[in-house]
């Protein structure tokens, strides 16, 4: 099971699982793209059946989201088939940057030191045939502003916080005035590719009967406006009959949708982008489990894009038989589990550098990817994947600087003062602050022991966890498992203080990481800086802040900020799962490449002969 | 209905019995081991004649009222001869048992509140066997069973047809099992245990019933009681049982006033210990009736008699007869032992 | 009869007000108590204060009790923040669909348990009983979802003669595709036939040992008439009965087998609101399944007692 | 042939005379089940399985600890009589500790159903009326509450651990023992010898405890049995929906449930074992279940 879940900041925040690298080297997409390799003749129409993994269901269809719902299956796979947002990321070589011919607008143009911002849209039409103007964007705008709190991407200081004021020039143009200089490439792909045109002649209303106008222009009126729209969101039962949701910009129409997240597309004739749909109808279907899944895909033709549980990929000849091509699906994103700083009883521990690179040493990745993930991932050992190829990665997280070696994880150990008991629990032999010795507030005899609660329903991060502990043992860390549903473990991850019951836990792993989803320029703002919503962890390392805000302001790259994470494992690095090992129906062509942010765009998909 | 029923009569030479068991023995074979629960059994029952079969629970003579009525479970294996009215029934078929069990064979059973069966009209238990033997429709079926429970004395039997079972008393259940067994008008009628479970006043209501039918209809009726009262008042002649055996055999007015086997005597004997004779049970005899799964080879009744010898424990005494009376036993009572069994009871 | 049925009515209020009153506690079982499971697990201590200021739950409890009785009642079953839809029309969606695969499975268990335990019964200690009994027991004791997989893998998987995937979508679109039913409802009904049969064989056993079945034989009746003539109408009281009260078993199953053919009816629901912590959904579908229950069984006496005049002759029993 | 089969046979005299046979020879019951091979049978194949797990890890040693990468899902081959699993666990080591955790938790659910259901149908069917009527509603009322979901939601409160699932499959199955010992008391209650013990002043709890549960001993040993084979199964359903203990703690059915995530790959060794372990086990409960009912000659409908 894989959780797809990009949850924003507000209450709980934290993203999740997924992404890069594959162990299969070849380029692009991965092996055996469906799209180069067409084996008849295209032909329209027809209904392509989307296999939605257990946990990734959408059930939010207006884009302006609150955390609860702050997901890719609600982003990528469900609103931007209808609603699409200034900035497509993802090109056609399957990699995180911006692919201007998805694009609502042209690439902006940056002026005044990097402080004002010019944006101009292309000419795409809404399905009643009124354009995409910059009213929309403003619309977008205003109701953001009155509504930031609710809206799961918002990040206090970001924006709209930077934005000082906007500009609608013509229904084409629009210039943002920002409060500050920034770094082009965060601003383009952290903020505005967040920013999604509304149809403000459908939506602009606050009552289901009334007239659309202008309410957004006034806040008390783009409050009405967004609990309106919030409350039209929330009666999932007339997705497919509301008339609100047939204004859309993007290929596709909803056209029906059942609870539990069975949805169904109809093509958009008005579509006005690169690519008009050539399927009729698109399907969205739900399952249970893993096996579920497998289940349909190995007894018949009923899904045409589906995926091989992790476990069972040596299924992968039998599908192939079935008509079915394996495609590894890259997603944009790191793998780590957690270890809480402020615990009240482990904390000072995690605090110790030499303790977390100690156990970094003690990950086998090279197993784990060869076992539980059966090859189908990458090695990981920092923040900026390596996979898939992308031009923010430096060769140093490659190999990373504590690659799997027990005799390093016991020297570092012996070598601060402990002494190490494999297959129990060693102890601090030497406590103090000094050179050698155990380090600030671990008391002489303390053991190192840990719980660490993991999301229950992955085959694989459940073996790697009980090989984690096995591994662990052999510099006598201590690890005592406990699975738990995935909900309940990311109910915990929230920034807390030793003094607080929330920060009762040690070690968590919910199977993830992070998804470059709303930031595709991984700056790791979310994630690492002291404070930060993301901060689960709550890491706290002034040396990091300022690496992370030269690649926000300045023009600086990323590789210092990257590799002084790797260096100091804030986080257990873990390897990078594929998003998911896709199995691909033969008759169902261009589907290459797969979208590194995991969004669909069936729009370029059709059936063969 | 009268019909068929005097034809049979005319067609039935009068000297031969109804009812003839000769030689009769079943067993009942369990996965442990084999019960013999009836052992060489004769016994003949004529027209209109009432025939009562006496012996403490567990002597058999259940068993032989199942026999006679084709109602053994399949574990049992029956030998001998029983005939009615010339005919063998012992060997036959189930299907041919079923063509007799209900036409020429009723059987009323002890317990009044389980024999009828709760969730059916009364009127259909009642016609039932009509309707299987003689293909009644369902009206003529309703009309006779109104006529039977009328003779059987039911106040307003059509009433009663669309009653269920659990609405009535239990004399007037029995009564409804009574006429649901006689509404062919049976040949042969065994009434075992019919007023055990009945109240005093009702079982002398019912048994005064079976006379008066037995007679009306020239039935041979067995009536199977471990209640020497209920005998002496409605039995033309007795048939006493142990072990599955014959103990003594005779006319009833022989059997109270001269009774020769032992064990007869202590039934007998056993009555004058209870304030009311009617109530009486069998089972203030000391000592316990045999296992019927290992018989000995002597008088089974040896290890509880008072005055057995050598030759009773080794070898079943052989019967003795005396004008239709007869017994089994190496030392039957005599006159003066016979006087001290009061006067109240003969 | 007119005592028996409100004896037995008031009865089942009473149960049904006690069910409630379990659902409550549960909800007040909860770490962080109703407001937590309202408004999910995302919910901040500060939003939590806020909701329970607004909803009286600082109140006495016996007082949101009523509150919240009285608002089961008018059919709010509160909300689900996971699903992003309200419970009511949540259950609204996925009831009909489980109500097919239960109800035809059931159907389907009942119309093959009876001539099985019937034959049983009637072959008892000899080759046919044996057989039927193992075959019984051993699918009695198999775990369901192993069973659901099994009939997968052979029946999807290998000789691809049925889907292995309950049919999506609207209700309409279930119905109107049986050849995806067939699996679930086989899975369903495989493991209740095995429970039922065993019953109706003991059931009818018992029955052919009354006194009145003896009776039957005395009148010459078949074995034919004895059966259905007698024994059917009396043995079908208990199987009545017995499907009351099997109800919340066969949920059960339904859960699981549901789970496995990723069949969208309440099981699912319940069990992804059970992985996800969405305690409304989960309450809301024990309130409704254990008022079904209470009717459930509540008919099966009533059937009962229409059956068997000595039921309802004995009113107030129990 | 069970007793009271031999007594609806044969009608009141036979089985007297049988039953007063028994009675001679003493210990009816045990005399009864030993004949009943079947139950004999079960009764050796649940001792089989506690040997193996409980005593056949002294004899095959396994690391249960450590897990090994590159060994997982080995098929059964020399020094690895069932294979390895997706760790590479010994299997039929895994086996052993498996059945440890699910046998301890069934015979602990059981047991926690079974005082639980029985001091609770003792106590409402012994004083009767009003407060009986009352505990009977509970009893419904919790009955009409599939376990299951029960279970569900249960397991998302508390953490899944030995203990937990004792306690929740416990508290969740003792109603159907409440009910047949509260059928029991009712009957008993008015019996002679009960009614002499109130008359001489015995107090309550004496006489529920002395007569009432005694007397319903076969009833409780029945259903104890019973209890116990549905525990397995419930607790096998519970590790299928993944709210079974945390590994590298395991029982059969999250064994089951994680070998059949293998289904396709055709890794039989890591389904069959377990599989057929708690088949067999839940086959066994229920034969010796019936024979031990058909001992006591107590309604078969009942328990």
């Amino acid at each position: 099971m894989r959780h797809s879940l990009r949850l924003g900041l507000a209450a709980a925040a934290v993203a999740t699982a997924t992404l890069v690298a594959t162990a299969c080297t070849s380029s692009g997409g991965g092996t055996g793209s469906p799209g180069s390799s067409a084996t008849g003749k295209a032909v329209s129409g027809g209904t392509a059946t989307y296999a939605e993994p257990p946990g990734t269901t959408p059930n939010y269809i207006f884009p302006m989201l609150t955390a609860a719902y702050y997901s890719v299956a609600n982003i990528e796979q469900f609103q931007r088939l209808s609603f699409r947002s200034l900035y497509w990321i993802g090109n056609a070589q399957g990699q995180p940057v911006v692919d201007p011919s998805m694009s609502l607008a042209a690439l902006p143009v940056y002026s005044k030191n990097d402080s004002v911002v010019t944006i101009t849209l292309g000419n795409y039409k809404w399905s009643d045939g009124e354009p995409v103007t910059t009213r929309d964007v403003a619309f977008w705008i205003n109701l953001l502003k009155a509504n930031k709190t609710s809206f799961a991407a918002y990040i206090p200081g970001e924006f709209p916080d930077n934005l000082k004021s906007y500009k609608i020039v013509n229904a084409k143009t629009i210039v943002l005035t920002l409060n500050g200089s920034y770094n082009p490439t965060w601003f383009t792909y952290d903020q505005l590719s967040q920013i999604t045109p509304l149809p403000t002649q459908a939506w602009d209303k606050t009552s289901a009967s009334g007239k659309a106008g202008n309410y957004d222009e006034t806040t008390s009126g783009a409050k009405a406006v967004f609990n309106f729209l919030t409350a039209q969101s929330k009666d999932i039962a007339t997705y497919g009959t509301n008339p609100l949701w047939k204004t859309v910009d993007g290929p596709w129409t909803l056209a029906s949708y059942q609870s539990g997240g069975y949805a169904k597309f109809e093509a958009n004739p008005a579509y006005a982008g690169p690519t008009r749909p050539k399927l009729k109808y698109f399907v969205e279907q739900p399952f249970t489990s893993d096996t579920a899944e497998l289940n349909v895909l190995r007894s018949g033709n009923s899904i045409d894009y589906g995926y091989l549980p992790t476990q069972e990929s040596s299924q992968s000849g039998v599908l192939s038989s079935q008509g079915y091509t394996t495609s590894p699906w890259l997603g944009w994103g790191t793998t780590y589990f957690l270890m809480n700083f402020n615990n009240p009883q482990t904390g000072p521990l995690i605090g110790q550098a030499y303790l977390r690179q100690a156990m970094q040493s003690l990950i086998d990745q090279n197993s784990f990817l060869a076992g539980p993930l059966k090859g189908y991932g990458s090695t990981n050992y920092g923040p900026v994947p390596v996979k898939p190829s992308n031009p923010y990665s430096d060769s140093y997280e490659a190999k990373g600087p504590w690659p799997y070696s027990p005799s390093t994880a016991v020297k570092l150990l012996k070598s601060n003062g402990w002494t190490v008991n494999p297959n129990g629990a060693s102890t601090c032999t030497s406590p103090g602050t000094g050179a050698g010795q155990c380090g600030k507030g671990i008391a002489a005899g303390t053991k190192l022991s840990f719980t660490l609660a993991y999301a229950s329903g992955t085959e694989f991060v459940s073996q790697e966890m009980q090989a984690l502990k096995s591994d662990f043992s052999q510099a006598g860390i201590q690890v005592n498992l406990s699975s738990e549903p995935f909900d309940s473990i990311i109910s915990l991850l929230t920034p807390c203080t030793s003094s607080q019951s929330s920060c009762s836990w040690q070690m968590l792993n919910y199977g993830g990481g992070w998804t470059y989803g709303v930031d595709p320029y991984p700056t790791g703002d979310q994630l690492f800086e002291t404070g930060s919503g993301s901060n689960s962890s709550n890491y706290s390392s002034p040396q990091a802040n300022a690496l992370i805000q030269a690649t926000v302001h300045g023009t600086v790259g990323l590789t210092n900020y990257e590799n002084y994470l790797a260096q100091q494992a804030p986080v257990l690095w873990m390897p990078q799962p594929d998003y998911q090992i896709s199995e691909i129906s033969n008759k169902l062509q261009g589907t290459s490449p797969q979208s590194p942010i995991e969004s669909l765009t069936p729009e370029n998909w059709y059936f063969t002969q | 209905m009268n019909a068929p029923a005097t034809r049979r009569r005319e067609e039935q030479p009068a000297a031969a019995p109804v009812l003839q068991v000769s030689g009769l023995d079943v067993d009942i074979r369990l996965p442990s081991a084999v019960v013999h629960a009836v052992q060489d059994v004769s016994l003949e029952v004529w027209a209109g004649e009432t025939v009562g079969v006496v012996g403490e629970s567990g002597c058999g003579k259940s068993t032989l009222g199942l026999a006679l009525a084709g109602l053994l479970p399949p574990e049992a294996e029956t030998r001998g001869s029983i005939r009615q009215d010339g005919r063998e029934l012992v060997g036959l078929r189930e299907r041919e048992l079923r063509g007799i069990r209900g036409a020429e064979v009723g059987i009323v059973f002890q317990d009044p509140m389980t024999s009828l069966n709760p969730t059916k009209r009364i009127g259909a238990q009642v016609g039932e066997a009509l309707r299987l033997q003689r293909g009644a429709s369902k009206a003529a079926a309703l009309r006779a069973a109104a006529d039977m429970l009328d003779r059987v004395g039911l106040p307003r039997p059509r009433e009663q047809l669309d009653r269920f079972p659990h609405e009535l008393s239990g004399g007037m259940r029995q009564r409804v099992v009574i006429a649901s067994a006689l509404i062919c008008e049976p040949r042969v009628l065994v009434a075992d245990e019919p007023t055990t479970a009945l109240d005093v006043t009702t079982q002398a209501q019912i048994l005064e019933l079976f006379d008066g039918l037995s007679a009306e209809l020239g039935m041979a009726t067995l009536l199977v009681t471990h209640d020497m009262g209920v005998v002496a008042g409605h039995a033309n002649r007795v048939f006493v049982m142990y072990a599955g055996r014959e103990a003594e055999t005779g006319a009833t007015e022989t059997i109270f006033e001269t009774p020769r086997h032992r064990y007869t005597g202590a039934l007998l004997g056993s009555i004058l210990r209870m304030e009311t004779p009617r109530k009486s049970r069998l089972g203030t005899i000391p000592g316990r009736p045999p296992d019927l799964t290992a018989p000995g080879t002597g008088c089974p009744f040896a290890p509880r008699c008072t005055a057995a010898s050598g030759e009773c424990t080794s070898q079943l005494p052989a019967a003795s007869e005396e004008d239709g009376h007869r017994w089994s036993c190496y030392h039957p009572l005599d006159a003066q032992e016979t006087k001290r069994i009061p006067e109240a009871q003969r | 009869m007119i005592r028996f049925l409100r004896q037995r009515c008031s009865q089942a209020v009473v149960v049904l007000l006690l069910v409630s009153v379990i659902v409550f506690g549960l909800l007040h079982l909860l770490p962080g108590g109703p407001a937590r499971a309202i408004l999910g697990t995302h919910a901040t201590p500060t939003n939590i204060a806020a909701f329970n200021q607004q909803n009286g739950l600082n109140s006495p409890v016996p007082v949101q009790y009523w509150h919240w009785l009285t608002g089961v009642l008018s059919g709010n079953l509160g909300f689900s923040y996971v699903q992003n839809e309200s419970v009511s029309s949540l259950l609204a969606q996925r009831l009909p669909k489980t109500a097919l695969l239960a109800g035809v499975s059931v159907l389907l268990a009942v119309l093959i348990a009876v001539p099985v335990g019937f034959f049983q019964a009637v072959r008892r200690h000899r080759a046919g009983d044996y057989v039927v009994t193992t075959v019984a027991l051993v699918l009695y004791s198999t775990p369901a979802f192993w069973v659901g997989i099994l009939l997968i893998d052979v029946l999807a998987v290998r000789l691809r003669v049925f889907p292995a995937e309950a049919p999506q979508g609207s209700f309409s679109a279930l119905i109107s595709d049986p050849q995806a039913l067939v699996l679930p409802v086989l899975t369903i009904t495989l493991v209740t036939v095995a429970g039922f049969s065993r019953y109706i064989r003991s059931s009818v056993l018992d029955e052919l040992a009354q006194d009145y079945v003896r009776m039957a034989r005395s009148k010459g009746a078949s074995r034919r008439v004895i059966l259905f003539g007698h024994v059917l109408r009396n043995a079908a009281g208990p199987v009545v009965t017995l499907l009351g009260l099997s109800l919340p078993f066969i949920v059960s199953g339904t859960l699981i087998t549901e789970y496995v053919f990723n069949y969208p009816g309440i099981g699912l629901l319940a069990f992804d609101a059970a992985t996800s912590q969405d305690y409304p959904v989960i309450l809301g579908v024990v309130i409704v399944v254990g008022a079904a229950t209470v009717v459930g069984s509540l008919l099966a006496d009533i059937t009962h007692a229409i059956l068997d005049p000595r039921v309802r002759a004995s009113a107030g029993i129990g | 042939m069970s007793p009271e089969n031999v007594a609806s046979v044969l009608g009141p005299e036979q089985s007297t005379a049988e039953a007063e046979a028994e009675a001679t020879a003493g210990g009816v019951w045990l005399r009864a089940f030993v004949r009943n091979r079947l139950a004999v049978t079960g009764l050796v194949v649940i001792v089989a399985l506690l040997l193996l797990s409980f005593v056949g890890p002294l004899f095959y040693h396994t690391d249960q600890v450590h897990t090994r990468l590159g060994m997982e899902t080995l098929a059964p081959g020399a020094g690895r009589p069932l294979g390895t699993d997706d760790v590479g666990y010994d299997e039929l080591g895994r086996l052993m500790v498996g059945g440890q955790t699910m046998l301890e938790v069934a015979f602990g659910a059981a047991a926690v159903a079974v005082v639980l259901g029985v001091l609770w149908g003792a106590t409402a069917g012994y004083f009767g009326g009003l407060l009986d009527a009352l505990m009977m509603r509970i009893v419904d009322a919790l009955l009409a509450i599939p376990a299951i979901l029960l279970l569900l939601f249960l397991a998302t409160v508390f953490r899944p651990s030995v203990l937990m699932l004792i306690i929740v499959v416990g508290v969740t199955a003792w109603l159907v023992p409440a009910r047949l010992i509260r059928a029991e008391a009712l009957s008993l209650r008015s019996r002679e010898y009960v009614l002499a013990a109130k008359t001489m002043g015995v107090r309550s709890p004496t006489i529920i405890f002395r007569h009432i549960i005694t007397n319903s001993l076969g009833t409780i040993l029945v259903n104890a049995t019973l209890q116990v084979a549905d525990a397995i199964l419930l607790v096998a359903a519970l590790s299928f929906l993944g709210l079974g203990v945390a590994p590298p703690a395991t029982n059969w059915g999250a064994m089951l449930s994680d070998g059949l995530n293998y289904t396709y790959s055709g890794f039989w060794w890591l389904t069959y074992p377990p599989g057929i372990a708690i088949v067999l086990t839940v086959l066994a409960f229920n034969v010796v279940g019936d024979g031990l009912r058909d001992a006591f000659g107590l309604d078969t409908r009942r328990g």
